[in-house]
């Protein structure tokens, strides 16, 4: 008992040592490795490697500096979300990027407002990510601006008039989402039967009955991609006939691959088609290819996801605002932030007041079924 | 009418069958050891979880399929030796915190092993094709499953009323100490038990994942909660009442997601309530209700304390 | 006792007591009376349904048939009902029909004023003496949980610790007080049990088989022990056993009971006269 | 009698629990806040009065519930509706119009609205469940859990729980640090906070269970024929202790509420549960002292001290083998069974700290006066 105690004690006063050598600049990567987000998270966190990868150091008020990446697991959970978001802060990081999935990120938030750290949000799409915070920043478009995209395409591309909606409960994105595109939807004349369904759902083919039973011409789920693959399996041996609408976590490879083959058609919006910028998708492939562990991480091929731009993106955001603070001190890169733009991969990146990445458009982009790959179908805009 | 409610019954008769190859090895266990085996539902995913591991070695199927069924057998028989054997005279709170225990580990290991990311179960020829059954299409295995359940339920019950292992069974549940004395080999019985139980969590295991083919650590929970759910429901240690169990909670569960639906088509809603929000908790509030009105269950027997 | 009946002399009575554990008839209409300050023995061979009436007395059983009395009072009252009208074979199987069935729990029952101790031993194994006795005297208690946790109570806990101490004294565990209930010898882990059932301040004791596994001297001390707690505490006792000396020498009267039935009755001498008694018993018994 | 000696250890371990406080304040005054300490401090200090709560019912009760994460919920959540700011109603409950709760209470208030809230479900939830035997009543109050969280997802019930979205804006254990006029902290509290809080209902906890209810209780535990021989109400005394536990996990909730700075009724599970009931078994069954410790060393360890072995590691040119993510739950659930099968009895066994301290084991014997 007394070794234990002493065992404590020692272990307490272990506090991690804060001070750094003097050249290195850390940014931490707040993202799901488990849990339902796992696989859009390793993917996101492949982009910023991959920046890190192509631009390891950067040059801060004339001092070269190396970039260190702190990565934390989130694990997809609220519950873990602020000792994650701690374990960044603790390791001294200056700037942090994320997370995949906008509940972890909100659940996060606090941790990193208190210790003054600024975010980038890469993915998370829900407006209440950066509203009323300071310090969340976000390079990809909102959820009601991509509600709206999908319903307008849903409705005027498609021509269907009933929707119907399917959201895992107590997801922020999957809900937010649905309740944006309800409401698009509903605006240009069309019906929306929105239901949810409890998280670890295995068993969907009553879901898709639903669907059926009221008649819907459009099957909406913008869930994540654990859910995604299960519901088009489902969908195909059930005979679904009506198209698979989703958001950008379908966009992913492993989702691809499971309407491969089949008759279900899929379409969603998302961030980057691949084939906009040659020379990124050329080095990115070949970095994957070249990595069997971040091949794996990619989902076992190195088709090229939205969420990797994305995290790219976010990476060349931060070292761009660490460069215009000239320092490292996260309170003067949160100050700068605001005012930095730069030219991403994904286009022209500007935040406007709210600290939300102007966007005006959306790629839409569809499943060929015969070879398992993401089209182009067009370039979406909404006025 | 029939044909709105008809998709959910099928769905229902098949998830059921497959609940069913779960339940049995809980009432097994449970009827024997009086203990909860947490671990099972977990087991039902290790064994998915090796069939995508082995399926991805390139072996054939006809290889394939015994080999994942032996190796999930073996893993039922050491986690009795390791976890459950040294406790068996300690309280049975004891016991249970180390079924928990190994059902926390067993899903920790394939956490690491996958990475965390979600599997593809492997497409097993035949039994994925889709059939057309009325107005509703599906996977034959949807149609197969009721059959097999069937069919295995009726080889254990000869089993176990047929043959010595089973008399050794039947007398091991009915009263621990008195057959110990009697000579019979409880450590063999009680092996048994968790390697017929783990068998059909194996099979249980192929049909449900070839339905819904996505394997992640927490695969195992829900459809092992359920089952177990299910074998109280028809009477904890009676094998026809945890079949019986496991179809009742499967139909009502798929019957609760469409509910809104049968409702709104019926005219008795006007807009979806959410009802199926409830899918879970509905098994649950089942479990509760049965155990407050006959804690023994549909055909389980009345056991009295003995002061 | 806050009720005088007209016969304020009878402590306990059963009438009719019939319990069946499905086809098995463990007691079969068996009726007696126990009187105030007397010792009265339940003597039988093994099986013969002894313990089965302590347990329909105290409501751990509910019976099947029959009415438990306790000073006056029902306390359990019960006729055949659901499948048991149809399993019943007892004779009086209609007597209480009109009655409402009425079976406290066990706790009630102390409450009134009924203790007991149990044939295999049950203290509360991970805690002193001390304290095994001390939880006998939670019933009486007059503090509420709030009262009890802020220790506003803290003269009743005075008091109870006191009572505590003198009872663990007349039963002769006070140096053994700070021990583990279950590591103490048996005969004083019997003694302990006799001092808790105390502590719930009754005014009948029912002891199952208190001298099980003594030998001869202890059994002797166990018989003095027992007469002297009841004149001290001014008790009714009404016991088990098998240790016919015991019965013979410290009880005032003796029901025999053979198969569920009570064969006999009578004083201690008349019970070793009786033929039938020697025939079902005696004889068997190696007493 | 010897009631004298048992005085000693009793005082040498409250001055031990007044160091750990005052250390915990020294630290948080002068360790910078970044550190991952406070982070462990804080959900220790959660875990810790959940893990004795649950402890009064599973190791002094003998009463096998599996609720907690249940419990946690509806504290948790009443916490929250309760104490978000008016003005930010508006954003939390986007789809709802704000909800319909549109006032706040100070957070005392609303941490014991907590723990009533949690307590009243008990209440219900007892009244057919505790009948049951040990893994029956287990199975039963898992279920309840399940329930308790589909209710509190329902959309019907949007207004008030903001259906399954989640609830934020509230204040948080960081609120409780004092602001100098500039808004810089002056005084850090908000580590010493919630331990006085945790170490408030612990103490409650402990007076109970050192009372003649806590006695009851243990005989209950030991023996429930022979508890009710003695008199004791079972049914009453088992509802008291399934109220007074789920009251404090109720109060616990709130608390990982303003941890967590967001609630969401679906991380609520029954992995939460189990995670809890392990803690208590690694402290000790029937030990508060061991539900402590092993909180926070089960928390360090988790979030903390093991973290590394989620990462790769490259000491000199050689790359240690096995590490990548998960690999740090895989060690601690090995950990985990090696206690649940070999030393069962715990850190503490059933001990207390006093008892680590008093030289004669038979001192416990009244060690509670």
């Amino acid at each position: 008992m007394k070794k234990l105690i002493a065992l404590v004690l020692a272990m307490m006063l272990l506090v991690p040592a804060l001070a750094m050598a003097e050249d290195v600049v850390k940014i931490g990567v707040f993202e799901p490795a488990s849990g339902s987000n796992g696989a859009g998270g390793k993917q996101e966190t492949l982009g910023v490697q991959y920046a890190n990868y192509m631009n390891p150091t950067v040059v801060i008020n004339g001092t070269e500096y190396k970039v260190e990446l702190v990565i934390a697991d989130n694990g997809s959970d609220d519950a873990k979300a602020p000792s994650a978001a701690q374990n960044i802060i603790s390791a001294g990081a200056s700037i942090a990027l994320g997370s995949y999935g906008s509940s972890v990120s909100k659940a996060g938030s606090k941790t990193f407002k208190d210790a003054d750290v600024p975010v980038i949000g890469l993915t998370c799409t829900n407006p209440q990510v950066t509203a009323g915070n300071s310090h969340y920043f976000r390079v990809c478009f909102l959820d009601p601006f991509q509600g709206t995209v999908l319903a307008n395409y849903a409705f005027k591309e498609l021509g269907v008039k009933t929707a119907y909606c399917l959201g895992e409960l107590g997801n922020d994105y999957d809900q937010g989402l649905i309740n944006y595109f309800k409401e698009a939807f509903e605006a240009l004349g069309g019906t929306v039967i929105a239901e949810p369904f409890p998280a670890d759902t295995q068993d969907f083919t009553s879901y898709l009955n639903n669907s059926a039973a009221y008649g819907a011409e459009v099957f909406f789920c913008p869930v994540s991609v654990k859910y995604a693959t299960a519901i088009i399996q489902q969908a195909s041996s059930q005979g679904l006939e009506i198209p698979v609408l989703g958001g950008d976590t379908l966009d992913n490879n492993m989702v691809a691959e499971a309407a491969k083959g089949t008759n279900v058609k899929v379409i969603i919006t998302t961030f980057y088609q691949e084939g906009a910028n040659k020379e990124f998708d050329d080095g990115f492939k070949a970095w994957l290819n070249a990595n069997p562990e971040m091949l794996t991480n990619n989902g076992g091929n190195d088709m090229i996801a939205a969420v990797s731009v994305m995290g790219y993106d976010g990476y060349m955001m931060a070292l761009a605002a660490l460069q215009s603070a000239g320092t490292t001190d996260s309170a003067a890169v949160m100050a700068a932030l605001p005012t930095t733009e730069i030219d991403g991969i994904s286009g022209h990146i500007k935040f406007d007041e709210t600290g939300d990445a102007i966007r005006t458009a959306a790629f839409v982009k569809k499943i060929n079924n015969e070879s398992g790959e993401w089209e182009f179908v067009a370039e979406q805009t909404v006025e | 009418m029939w044909d709105t409610i008809f998709p959910y019954l099928l769905s229902g008769i098949s998830v059921g069958g497959q609940y069913a190859l779960i339940a049995i090895g809980y009432t097994m266990v449970y009827g024997i050891l009086r203990l909860i085996n947490f671990a099972h539902g977990d087991v039902f995913m290790v064994s998915a979880i090796i069939m995508v591991y082995i399926m991805a070695s390139g072996l054939p199927m006809w290889i394939c399929i015994p080999l994942v069924l032996l190796i999930t057998v073996a893993i039922g028989f050491l986690i009795e030796r390791a976890a459950y054997k040294p406790l068996r005279s300690a309280p049975r709170m004891s016991v249970m915190i180390s079924a928990i225990g190994v059902s926390y580990t067993l899903q920790n290991l394939v956490l690491y092993i996958t990475g965390g990311l979600n599997k593809q179960y492997p497409t097993i020829p035949w039994i994925s094709d889709t059939m057309q059954i009325g107005a509703a299409k599906t996977k034959i295995v949807t149609v197969v499953t009721p059959f097999l359940v069937i069919l295995l339920v009726v080889a254990l019950v000869l089993l176990i009323n047929r043959t010595k292992i089973g008399m050794a069974m039947r007398a091991v549940s009915k009263d621990f100490e008195t057959s110990q004395l009697m000579g019979i080999k409880i450590n063999n019985v009680i092996s048994a038990t968790f390697i017929i139980g783990s068998f059909l969590a194996g099979v249980g295991s192929i049909l449900f994942f070839t339905n819904y083919p996505t394997v992640i650590q927490t695969s195992g929970a829900m459809p092992g909660l359920k089952a177990f759910v299910a074998a109280v429901f028809g009477g904890i240690g009676s094998i026809p009442g945890a079949v019986i169990g496991a179809f009742i909670i499967g139909i009502m569960e798929n019957i609760i997601k469409g509910l809104d639906v049968i409702l709104f088509k019926l005219g008795v809603i006007q807009a979806p309530l959410g009802l199926a929000t409830f899918s879970d908790a509905f098994t649950f509030a089942l479990l509760i209700v049965i155990l407050v009105v006959k804690p023994s269950g549909l055909f389980g027997e009345k056991v009295t304390d003995k002061v | 006792m806050s009720k005088v009946n007209q016969d304020s002399t009878q402590v306990l009575k059963l009438e009719n007591i019939t319990m069946q554990f499905g086809g098995v008839v463990a007691i079969n209409n068996l009726s007696l009376e126990v009187n105030k300050g007397e010792i009265v023995a339940l003597i039988g061979p093994n099986g013969a349904g002894k313990t089965t009436a302590f347990n329909c007395i105290t409501g751990v059983y509910e019976p099947t048939n029959g009415i438990v009395y306790f000073n006056g009072e029902p306390i359990v009252v019960n006729h055949p009902q659901g499948k048991m009208i149809k399993q019943y074979g007892g004779i009086n199987g209609d007597l209480y029909k009109d009655r409402k069935p009425v079976v406290h729990t066990p706790d009630r029952i102390t409450h009134l004023g009924i203790a007991r101790t149990f044939q295999n031993i049950r203290l509360f194994k991970s805690q002193t003496a001390f304290d095994n006795v001390l939880i006998g005297t939670h019933l009486r208690r007059t503090s509420n949980m709030f009262t009890a946790a802020f220790h506003l109570n803290a003269k009743e806990e005075k008091a109870n610790r006191e009572k505590t101490a003198e009872l663990l004294e007349i039963v002769g565990l006070a140096d053994v007080a700070d021990e583990l209930a279950t590591s103490l010898p048996y005969g004083k882990q019997r003694r302990l049990e006799i001092a808790r059932a105390l502590a719930t301040n009754p005014t009948l004791l029912l002891l199952d088989e208190p001298a099980a596994g003594m030998n001869p001297q202890e059994t002797d001390e166990l018989g003095e022990f027992i007469v002297d707690i009841k004149n001290r505490f001014n008790l009714t006792v009404f016991m088990i056993e098998h240790h016919m000396n015991l019965v013979m020498e410290i009880s005032d009267r003796i029901y025999v009971l053979d198969f569920g039935k009570q064969i006999a009755e009578g004083t201690p001498e008349e019970i070793q006269k009786n033929p039938v008694v020697i025939a079902a018993y005696l004889g068997v018994d190696e007493e | 009698m010897n009631q004298k000696k048992s005085k000693k250890p009793m005082i040498i371990s409250l001055c031990l629990i007044a160091a750990v406080y005052i250390g915990v304040f020294i630290a948080e005054q002068f360790i910078p806040q970044q550190s991952m300490l406070f982070i462990v401090l804080k959900k220790g200090a959660v875990y810790a009065l959940v893990a004795v709560s649950m402890n009064l019912l599973n190791g002094f009760t003998g009463i096998f519930s599996l609720g907690q994460a249940g419990f946690m919920l509806v504290g948790a959540y009443v916490y929250g509706i309760f104490t978000i700011p008016v003005a930010e109603r508006m954003n939390v409950y986007q789809y709802f119009d704000g909800g319909l709760v549109q006032f706040t209470v100070p957070v005392i208030i609303a941490m014991i609205f907590s723990g009533l809230a949690a307590a009243l479900f008990a209440f219900l939830i007892g009244l057919p469940v505790l009948r049951l035997k040990s893994d029956y009543l287990a199975i039963a109050t898992l279920g309840f859990a399940e329930i308790i969280r589909a209710i509190f997802q329902w959309n019907g019930l949007g207004r008030i729980t903001n259906s399954s979205n989640m609830l934020n804006m509230f204040p948080t254990f960081n609120d409780f640090n004092i602001l100098g006029p500039d808004g810089k902290v002056t005084v850090y509290l908000s580590t010493l906070i919630p331990f006085i809080m945790a170490g408030v209902c612990i103490l409650l906890i402990v007076l109970l269970i050192n009372s003649t209810y806590g006695r009851a209780l243990k005989a209950i535990r030991d023996d429930e024929v022979a508890a009710e021989a003695m008199g004791i109400n079972l049914a009453h005394h088992k509802r008291l202790a399934f109220c007074v536990s789920s009251f404090f996990a109720g109060v616990g909730g709130a608390m990982l509420a303003m941890y967590q700075t967001t609630v969401q009724a679906k991380s609520f599970t029954s992995a939460m549960t189990y995670e809890i009931l392990l803690i208590v078994v690694i402290g000790g069954i029937g030990s508060v002292t061991g539900s402590v410790l092993s909180s926070f060393l089960f928390v360090a360890c988790s979030e903390w001290w093991l973290r590394f072995l989620d990462e790769k590691q490259i000491i000199g040119n050689f790359e240690v083998p096995l590490l990548r993510i998960g690999f740090r739950m895989v060690v601690f659930s090995v950990i985990i069974m090696i206690v649940v099968l070999f030393f069962r009895k715990g850190i503490m066994g059933d001990k207390e700290l006093p008892d680590l301290l008093s030289r004669s084991r038979k001192a416990k014997g009244r060690a509670g006066k």
